[in-house]
């Protein structure tokens, strides 16, 4: 391994500038009407997360953790290569569809999110936008070595290394990648994780609002979103 | 498009009544034999190289304590991060031991981000039992198994005189050589001298000599004299003998030297770069333990004095290690370049004899004694007393100096260290010059298993035709009781060795009497070890001194209990010339703290 | 001649310079973003649709969502560490870089593969070849639609994977054809279990011809959609089963063997129509050739003999100034890798070259104009792009 | 007939029964669709688990009134076609709020639902439910034209507009089934049928695929959950109507739950083997094939 | 083909350097006059029958100031491929003639070529687009000055805890800390 060149300091002077079509600017309709648009403002909903409080009765609670734990839709999105397993996973030979789990196109029904593996900056903004766009209780798991402390991936400039630092994280998965069986035992093990009434990353996510978007902002320099944007 | 692409799709419904081929229950479903599951490591075979860490492109693994280091294990155990691993085995394929394997279990599933980090083998884990999983084929691929070999003279060639035996590396060989090391830096610890071994060897692979040579003296002045004939103790504990040859360490140092010439070789050490501090010390015994405690200190600006009873510098070196292992030329430009930072040498100097003690002790600052083990030990079996009975390290310096010796047909040597060797291989030579043929026998006490002496020092014996047996105690040098013999010695009797240390690992040999063998000589020669002639110490002073079981008691430093006094080398230590190296650094840098400390208080 | 910019002749906001002038504040165009969280692009890629109705009026190709610089990453490992990173640039097909990486290697090494692991190197190339392939059917079918062949597509992979599982210790990233060799022979009884591998594959996909490519649906969908103009594919840089679609037949394990192929029976397989109907058939047969080449490799392979040649302590391997390029026949078309050495011992630069890269940016652009937005899953998949690889 | 309060809890009954029966058989077909993969296929009591948990969502988001109301009309739909026709003949329980142009109405509630749906996807504001909206009435438009036709058919061979007089008039054997005296009508019918089940090939509206999911994109939570109850509850309430305009209507329960199913599973029948059509080729296809045979169905006739 | 009978033909109308014949098959040659590479290329493609474009790429010799653009050729009926190697002075900004209306497949090449190495191609299309990168303000990644390690410590944080020994230095700590 190469040593590291000591003298190299990143750029931190540089702000990218805002993109063309999220600058504010004003439109002329077809019918002759003059329109200020503002898509930071029009395009996105700024409110932020709330903590969404549990059921006030434990029994109710229960019931709906065991209706969520046996009820896994995952996102559909395979953010790095541990996306490859999950075909398998979902096919006759494991047939996932057993467990109750299955895939959901849309982050709006999903209530699973899958950061299989390694996330590029460019990546970790959609999967943050997905993250946001999921209705509460949501989960996240993460796929390998990459989500974990970097994986393989550790020196390069444009992944980042640890998934907790930029979304509330329920469960890891090692390996590089994991098996279809593995990640099945993770997902077995996530159901307990909700059955006891412990996965609250999105009351998490919530409450530490203001740290996850300092760490996100700080790496994802083409911020051309509101804070919050579902 | 016809009526059959309507109707043809429809045979996919044939599958509805197959039974599902899902796997009933895929959790914890066994991995395939090979599968590169989760790390296992049997911590007892380990030696802690950190030859994983050094592969591992995910820099995944941490050398973590486990216990405390000794000689060929630092102690350091693997710690793998799994937020790293990406299951290459690269770590399995380089384990210089084979310790670390991969199990076939896969699944670990945490919701705490740094519980995915263990030291495998002491981190009990599910998987530590696991037999089946990843296991490098065959043998190490990576790094190199076996060392080129070494150009030898050929045991005919070599058999009736004293020119060197082994030719050194080429830039070839060495470099092929070089490269199987691993840069662990295990042998550092075990060397006594601790010379910076993966540095030089680094630097024989750039092919920077001259960066190599001053590698080499940073820590060693007699590295060319080391370069033949150390013991290497730093190849017992290479990483690389785990599976298959050890790094030629010596050879490689040796090449080093072997491609600097003397004058180069002053230029690259130089001379004393800091002023005269004013001091003077004496030392006695210009051997490597003395001539190194003078080249210290001479570069740290005291004036040292080298006083030695023999006619020439060296010690040992010269006198107890025969010509063909260490030619002359190469101590004497070890000892040059020593002399080139200003240490006098004085020698055909005795102490105690030419000057007194006292008057050493007067006229410096501090003294400091590597006298050497230069008296043979002797069995004192029966008959071993008298005529025909020799002390090996006698006979070698006899040889060295060029005094004549007996060359009888036959010989007898007692012992099996190297010093047996040596004298045994030096007879056998004198006998092939005058007779034709070699007739030395060597007895010893160890089996092969258990030798003392240097595998490839007993492998030459027996090309150049010595006989070497194994196992066996001498019991009497037998004499003719009669003729014109009479009281000349007939041959040795030996009994075969059942065992040689009794249940508490005290010396206590015991024999098989009925296997009694004579071993027809005219000469017997004990090579049983050294004793140091303390005699010039002088009555007064040895009763002064603490002793520890016959040698001069010193601390860790070398001080002696008399604080102008300092001791080392073999008469300390024993026999071993990087340990005496050693004993001339630590001495030079203890000295050196107490001159300046003195200056300091003087001044 | 053929114009290399698409003819929008038809579309009504051409500006004088040809130039597609959307505006979007007119309500007329739709921008659409197809990807990355999109289940019908294979892997992690957008196309930026601009749609008026349902035809596409535009489409810009947007990558970088999997870019993890291994090229940069490369050029600070070592040449062993560089191994186990390789196959990491295309997922579904890893060998091949493996198989490049070593390859180019061992040229600028001069280190010499025993025989043996040739074999065996072109065995997990096929085996690779297959399973890219089955992803390629199931996905085509996926994409237009039809879950169930997906389904035992990807089981029969399943069932591959598990041989490549026991061949090399791994399931997708194998880290098996090490510079000097591979790690390992195969184990015992090896044929006998493949060769059941290959019998269901053949069960399924008699089915698959029955129901996917017998299908009235799908050779609707199909046929004459998609068409790459013959003429497009040395301007566009299209090579493998893409071209052989259109009837050049060019096969690098034909014309440029490496490894044992020169020893191998096999056909070039084209067709000629050059739609995503052919380029599916050009595949499904392909596979074929695949199953045949496993069979014959497992029956002529030597038997005995060593799998690796010992390297040079690779903790510090250096490789003379050099370079070289390094191709093959992918699944997915000229696969190939540039390494470029300095002497030291570390790549200087490595370059893959991975055939999605031309099929994928430039050539897709150049496709979607006037396609309907249904067909933009089909087409992308029927070039059978594996994003990673674009990016790396 | 007249109309009589208890009629009420007795439609409600009628709904229970249907909610559940197609909650488990919306399973057990899935399962089928599986194992032609070769899987085993979801628990046949995961809709329920996945109705609660949505409705256990905490958090829900709304695009405005109409977002709101498009699962409300969607169900609206369903419930309203199965609460106007009459499920098990002569079953004063089940008789629903049969009355003399029930006809009319069903065909109307099976448009209301999409048009509702649209209503609300277009709140939505995704593009994708946009693309999908726009695709669903277009491909239902055309696919609900042979239905039409055939329902045309019928009601002028029946000469009656009512469901209860047309089940009736089909009693007695097999061979009066619609199926047997009107066979075109029930092709042309039956096209709209396969059509409008959201299976391919004519399952462009969701087309994961190209638009995911089409209109549903951004419904979730409570939303889901009642589109998902239209879901189940939908799809048999339009078998329903076909059931008793073509298959004799049921006398029973069990006559019902096999017939129900055996007319789904045409449509699923079809839809596991074929990839899906664009929406022009399927409304080409509707106009193609159905559109003849529904106006043949009424030259017949 | 025959190609040092090539390269014979070329060097007498191009500057060419000296080839290295890398295998049978393999050719690299350097053209020492940047100005006739189109006019080169397009003989090599219409005239000498190396149709398709393999890849084009640079390397940072950032020692001696250079870049190196790789243009592979291939010649697909011959099986010949030739390596054409141009050189840059590597000093800001870099900009090159473009091909990508000889070989539009270059397009894309062009454009990652500009984004990782920061080389320009003026005139092609997409050139100033976000290729791979979104968001990026520092230097080019692949260029030899860029510290990709470097970069990924100040950006992204480690995990904490982390800690190894060397071998040679514990082992000196623990059993001879004097020497």
């Amino acid at each position: 391994m190469k040593d590291m060149d000591k003298s190299f300091r990143k750029d931190t002077e540089t702000e990218f500038p805002l993109r063309e079509e999220m600058r504010p600017r004003t439109v002329t309709a077809p019918d002759g009407q003059v329109i200020e648009i503002d898509p930071l403002r029009d395009y996105f909903c700024e409110e932020a997360p709330k903590v969404h409080r549990k059921s006030y009765s434990a029994i109710v609670e229960g019931f709906y953790n065991w209706a969520r734990a046996n009820s896994l839709w995952i996102l559909g999105f395979g953010t790095g290569c541990g996306a490859i397993e999950m075909r398998p996973l979902m096919t006759p030979r494991f047939d996932a569809y057993r467990y109750g789990i299955q895939w959901r196109p849309t982050p709006r029904q999903a209530n699973l999110l899958i950061i299989s593996g390694y996330l590029s900056v460019k990546t970790l903004k959609r999967a943050i936008r997905a993250y946001e766009q999921m209705q509460q209780p949501k989960f996240v798991v993460g796929l390998g070595s990459c989500t974990i402390n970097g994986g393989m991936y550790w020196d390069s400039y444009n992944t980042i290394k640890r998934l907790d630092d930029y979304l509330p994280v329920d469960l890891y998965i090692a390996g590089c990648m994991p098996r279809p069986e593995a990640l099945l035992a993770g997902l077995m093990e996530l159901k307990k994780i909700i059955r006891r009434g412990e996965a609250e990353g999105a009351n998490k996510y919530a409450e530490n609002f203001d740290w996850y978007k300092a760490n996100q902002k700080s790496v994802i320099k083409d911020w051309d979103m509101p804070d919050y944007s579902w | 498009m016809g009526f059959r692409d309507v109707l043809s799709p429809f045979t996919a419904w044939k599958h509805v009544i197959d039974t599902p081929v899902t796997i009933k229950n895929p959790i914890g479903r066994e991995a395939a034999e090979r599968y590169r599951g989760f790390h296992q490591n049997d911590v007892d075979k380990c030696i802690g190289c950190g030859s994983c860490e050094d592969i591992c492109q995910n820099a995944a693994i941490d050398m973590v304590a486990f216990a405390e280091p000794k000689p060929g294990d630092s102690g350091l155990r693997p710690n793998i991060d799994y937020g790293r691993c990406c299951w290459c085995a690269l770590c399995v394929d380089v384990c210089m031991t084979g310790s670390l394997t991969m199990s076939n279990e896969y699944t670990w599933v945490d919701s705490d981000p740094d519980a995915f980090r263990f030291t495998p083998g002491v981190d009990a884990k599910p998987w530590d039992d696991i037999e089946k999983g990843y296991q490098r084929a065959g043998e190490r691929m990576l790094t190199g198994l076996a060392r080129p070999e070494m150009v030898e003279m050929a045991p005919e060639a070599r058999a009736d005189n004293f020119d060197e035996i082994v030719a050194g590396y080429s830039r070839e060989q060495a470099v092929l050589e070089a490269d199987r090391c691993v840069e662990c830096g295990l042998c550092v610890a075990t060397c006594p001298a601790h010379m910076d071994i993966p540095d030089y060897i680094a630097a024989i692979r750039e092919g920077d000599y001259d960066l190599g040579t001053q590698i080499l003296y940073e820590t060693n002045p007699f590295s060319e004299v080391c370069g033949r004939v150390c013991t290497h103790k730093c190849e017992t504990v290479c990483a690389a003998a785990h599976e298959g040859e050890p790094i030629a360490i010596r050879w490689l140092k040796r090449h080093i030297i072997d491609n600097v010439s003397e004058e180069r070789r002053l230029e690259i050490v130089g001379t004393p770069q800091v002023a005269s501090s004013g001091r003077k010390v004496a030392v006695i015994g210009a051997g490597p333990a003395g001539l190194t405690t003078a080249y210290d200190l001479a570069r740290s600006g005291h004036k040292v004095v080298v006083y030695e009873a023999k006619d020439q510098p060296g010690g040992m070196t010269r006198y107890g290690i025969p010509e063909y292992r260490l030619p002359y030329d190469a101590l004497d430009r070890d000892i040059n370049v020593i002399k080139a930072q200003g240490v006098e040498i004085k020698t055909g100097v005795r102490i105690g004899n030419d000057i007194a003690l006292d008057k050493l002790k007067a006229e410096n600052d501090a003294v400091v004694l590597a006298i050497g083990l230069h008296l043979g030990r002797s069995t004192r079996v029966p008959g071993s007393d008298g005529a025909g009975v020799e002390a090996a390290i006698d006979l070698l310096a006899r040889v060295t100096a060029g005094e004549a010796v007996p060359v009888p047909e036959k010989v007898a040597v007692i012992g099996g260290g190297n010093v047996a060797m040596d004298i045994a291989r030096t007879m056998g030579r004198l006998q092939m010059q005058k007779y034709g043929k070699v007739g030395v026998t060597v007895t010893a006490l160890e089996d092969f298993d258990h030798f003392l002496a240097d595998k490839e020092e007993v492998k030459e014996s027996f090309e150049e035709q010595i006989e070497i047996l194994d196992g066996r105690g001498p019991q009497e040098v037998v004499r003719f009781k009669s003729g014109k013999q009479k009281g000349m010695v007939k041959g040795l009797k030996t009994w075969k060795v059942v065992s040689i240390f009794d249940r508490d690992g005290r010396f206590a040999p015991q024999y098989d009497e009925g296997d009694e063998v004579v071993h027809e000589a005219e000469m017997v020669i004990e090579a049983i070890g050294q004793m140091a002639d303390v005699s010039l110490l002088g009555a007064e002073l040895t009763e002064a001194l603490e002793w520890n079981r016959g040698r001069i008691a010193v601390d860790a430093e070398g001080r002696t209990s008399e604080a102008w006094l300092w001791a080392g080398g073999d008469a300390v230590r024993g026999p071993d010339v990087i340990h005496a190296v050693a004993d001339g650094h630590r001495i030079a840098a203890s000295v050196n703290v107490a001159l300046m400390a003195g200056k300091e208080a003087g001044a | 001649m053929f114009s290399f910019n698409p003819d929008r002749s038809q579309y009504p906001d051409v500006g004088p310079d040809g130039k597609l002038e959307v505006d979007l504040e007119t309500g007329k165009y739709l921008k659409l973003w197809h990807g990355p969280n999109h289940p019908g692009i294979t892997g992690n890629m957008s196309v930026e649709i601009t749609v008026d109705g349902d035809e596409v009026v535009e489409g810009k190709t947007h990558v970088g969502y999997l870019h993890r610089g291994f090229e940069k990453l490369m050029e600070r490992r070592t040449f062993i560490q560089v191994f186990p990173i390789v196959c990491r640039v295309c997922v579904p097909e890893p060998d091949f870089n493996e198989y490049c990486y070593a390859a180019a290697v061992e040229e600028l090494a001069g280190i010499e593969v025993p025989e043996q692991a040739q074999w065996i190197r072109t065995l997990i190339l096929e085996m690779g070849r297959f399973n890219s392939y089955m992803m390629a059917m199931g996905g085509i079918a996926g994409a237009l639609g039809s879950g169930v062949i997906g389904q035992w597509m990807t089981y029969v992979r399943d069932l591959m994977l598990d041989r490549f599982e026991e061949m090399t210790g791994a399931r997708i990233y194998h880290m098996f054809i090490l510079p000097g060799g591979v790690r390992a022979g195969l184990p015992e009884g090896f044929a006998g279990r493949m060769e059941e591998v290959l019998r269901t594959a053949e069960k399924y996909l008699a089915d698959v011809d029955k129901v996917l490519f017998t299908n009235a649906v799908f050779k609707k969908r199909t046929k004459g959609v998609g068409y790459i103009d013959p003429a497009l594919f040395e301007p566009y840089g299209v090579t493998g089963p893409n071209a052989r679609a259109g009837g050049v037949a060019k096969d690098l394990r034909k014309d440029a063997p490496y490894l044992v192929y020169d020893q191998l029976d096999f056909e070039v397989v084209t067709e000629t129509a050059s739609d995503i109907w052919a380029r599916a058939m050009v595949r499904r047969r392909d596979i074929d050739v695949s199953i045949s080449l496993i069979r014959q490799i497992l029956a002529k392979m030597p038997t005995e003999g060593p799998v690796m040649t010992a390297l040079p302590n690779v903790l510090h391997w250096k490789i003379p100034r050099g370079e070289t390029y390094i191709k093959g026949e992918s699944s997915r078309g000229e696969y190939g890798y540039y390494l470029v050495t300095d002497g030291s011992g570390y790549p200087r630069r490595v370059n893959v070259r991975g055939p999605s890269y031309t099929h994928a940016m430039a050539l897709l652009e150049h496709l979607i104009p006037g396609t309907n937005i249904s067909d933009i899953a089909a087409l992308m998949v029927s070039l059978h792009t594996y994003p990673p690889e674009i990016e790396r | 007939m007249t109309f009589q309060w208890i009629q009420i809890p007795y439609a409600l009954l009628t709904l229970f029964i249907i909610l559940n029966y197609g909650m488990l058989m919306t399973a057990l077909i899935q399962k089928i669709g599986a194992r032609v993969g070769g899987r085993y296929g979801i628990p046949i009591w995961q809709n329920y688990i996945d109705l609660l948990k949505n409705i256990a969502l905490r958090s829900k988001i709304s695009h405005g009134v109409m977002f709101y109301l498009g699962p409300v009309f969607r169900l609206t739909g369903g419930i309203g076609l199965i609460l106007f026709v009459p499920t098990i003949y002569g079953s004063v329980m089940h008789q629903n709020f049969s009355f003399a142009g029930d006809l009319i109405l069903a065909l109307y509630f099976v448009f209301f639902g999409t048009l509702g749906m649209a209503l609300g996807a277009a709140e939505s504001g995704h593009p994708h439910s946009a693309i999908g909206v726009s695709r669903g009435l277009s491909q239902v438009t055309a696919a609900e034209l042979p239905l039409a036709l055939g329902v045309f058919a019928i009601s002028l061979q029946y000469q009656t507009l009512n469901i209860t007089d047309i089940v009736a008039a089909q009693q007695g054997s097999i061979f009066n089934w619609t199926l047997f005296t009107n066979p075109l009508a029930t092709v042309a019918a039956m096209f709209a049928f396969v059509g409008t089940m959201m299976r391919a090939p004519f399952d462009v509206v969701l087309a994961p695929q190209e638009i995911p999911i089409g209109p549903p994109t951004e419904y979730h939570s409570s939303y889901l959950a009642l589109m998902q109850t239209n879901r189940v509850l939908y799809p048999i309430a339009k078998t329903v109507i076909y059931m008793n305009l073509f298959f004799g209507g049921a006398t029973s329960w069990p006559e019902f739950f096999v017939k129900i199913f055996a007319i789904y599973m045409v449509s699923v029948f079809i839809g596991v083997v074929y990839p899906r059509f664009r929406v022009e080729q399927s409304i080409q296809f509707f106009l193609k094939w159905g559109l003849p045979v529904g106006v043949l169905a009424i030259l017949m006739v | 083909m025959d190609m040092r009978e090539l390269i014979e033909r070329l060097t007498s109308r191009h500057k060419l350097g000296a080839p290295i014949f890398q295998r049978p098959d393999l050719t690299f040659v350097d053209l020492t006059d940047n100005d006739r590479l189109r006019a080169l290329l397009v003989e090599l493609r219409d005239i000498e029958g190396f149709t398709h474009l393999v890849l084009l790429t640079a390397v940072d010799w950032i020692e001696e100031g250079k870049f190196q653009l790789t243009y592979m050729l291939n010649n697909r009926a011959a099986n010949q491929t030739l390596g054409l190697r141009v050189y840059l002075e590597r000093k800001d900004p870099v900009e090159f003639t473009s091909i990508h209306d000889i070989w539009p497949t270059a397009e894309t090449y062009q454009r990652e070529l500009r984004e990782m190495f920061g080389i320009n191609f003026p005139g092609s299309p997409r050139v100033m687009d976000e290729f791979i990168l979104e968001g990026w303000t520092d230097m080019p990644p692949y260029r030899r000055d860029f510290d990709t390690l470097a970069y990924s410590q100040q950006t992204y944080r480690d995990r904490p805890g982390r800690a190894t020994n060397d071998p040679r230095d514990h082992m000196k700590s623990k059993m001879y800390p004097e020497g």
